[in-house]
């Protein structure tokens, strides 16, 4: 089996990525993907996207986020993916997976590894367009998702 | 006390420095953080918005009052924007 | 593009279908999937799974399920494929496939057509063993993860 | 009236047949299975727990009180488990 968490520069073939994640699972009935894909922004003159990580942290956080998404909703497996450096536009950028025995548990740890991964692991997002560079702003709605996990506790 | 400190994302820019060594007797990532303000115009704006802030000892995320006791590297970035 | 509603006796490949999907996809930076394997059975000996539906209700149920979370969910794109006939343990069953500007509607899509397909589209699945067969029993909990989706209407 | 019937999974193993044409004058979808039942002991076994049976007119799901004016098929099935 592939890792369980890697962090890249290189470019991944989700469908791939998918498949092998499904093979190494025994035993579960429901496999979840989530992929990121660089969107274009409003004004549509998107160049790049860089992505600029912490290297260490970003493994660390990943791997913590992992586990804890794997016994919280006992999960079969989970795999983290995320690249960092320039991205295109319709660039994949990133990509989580769950494998449960119930769908609920496959669906509701995918999004726990999102939400986490979004708000806790130590990446940041720069849009390049020929107008110049712009930071990408935290969206308040996703430390309202984080939340919900709390709350549940 | 000897401390590494990083900077990554808009707080790298504005610092003009992604890591540098200081001596500090802060107790706290606030504390430290107040202390940085205080060195010139552009650690000054830079740390303007605390609430925009993000603070990691030793690669985990703290809060603000975390003591920096038995810390050997603060890390300071904006909220983090993955996924 | 292919098909949005697909419903068949030959194997497919999830990632062939995850990858066709999302680079149908434009504008959407969020690609959820959900798949369905052939578990194997408590008693360990499960020889075929055969499903069985009710072609052209099928289609149309299905059909009218991915509408309605294309437009509650306001999907860029969505799709649902399911085999019938006779399967073996590990073999893939279904997929669908949501694409969103917002993960959280990606998310939210996939699971109400998972929900819906689950209880309303006309498949009832029979297990096979060495020592008989039996129908696969509707769970409860099925009929509980339909409601949350009229609670919150 | 003329309707066809069809059956699916165990209701069309109990029934016996996967399709067949009836003529009645049951006026809902409840009405038609109290007929069903009342043929024989097959149909009365396959149709005893109502609670599990589910039907659709014209490929469409219905409640068991549904009205089967102008409908031209009628299928029983159990709970679905698809997915």
């Amino acid at each position: 089996m592939s890792e369980p968490v890697r962090v890249q520069t290189a470019p991944f073939d989700m469908g791939a990525e998918l498949n092998a994640f499904a093979a190494s699972v025994t035993g579960a009935g429901a496999v979840v993907s989530f992929s990121g894909i660089t969107r274009d922004i409003a004004t549509g003159d998107l160049e790049v996207m860089e992505i600029e990580h912490f290297p260490g942290m970003t493994e660390k956080a990943l791997a913590a986020i992992r586990a804890q998404a794997m016994e919280r909703f006992n999960l079969a497996d989970a795999m983290i993916l995320h690249r960092y450096g320039p991205l295109k536009p319709a660039d994949p950028i990133m990509m989580v997976a769950t494998a449960a025995r119930h769908r609920g548990d496959a669906f509701a740890g995918a999004e726990f590894l999102m939400d986490y991964l979004k708000s806790r692991a130590p990446f940041w997002k720069k849009e390049v367009t020929a107008s110049g560079a712009a930071w990408v702003e935290a969206r308040p709605e996703d430390e309202d998702a984080l939340a919900r996990w709390t709350r549940r506790g | 006390m000897k401390l590494d400190i990083r900077y990554f994302a808009w707080l790298r820019e504005r610092v003009g420095t992604a890591s540098e060594q200081i001596e500090t007797e802060a107790a706290t990532v606030a504390d430290l953080i107040a202390e940085l303000r205080a060195r010139d115009e552009g650690y000054a704006y830079a740390f303007s918005d605390t609430g925009s802030i993000r603070a990691a000892i030793d690669q985990d995320l703290v809060e603000m009052d975390a003591p920096l006791d038995g810390a050997r590297e603060v890390a300071f970035f904006p909220p983090m924007t993955g996924g």
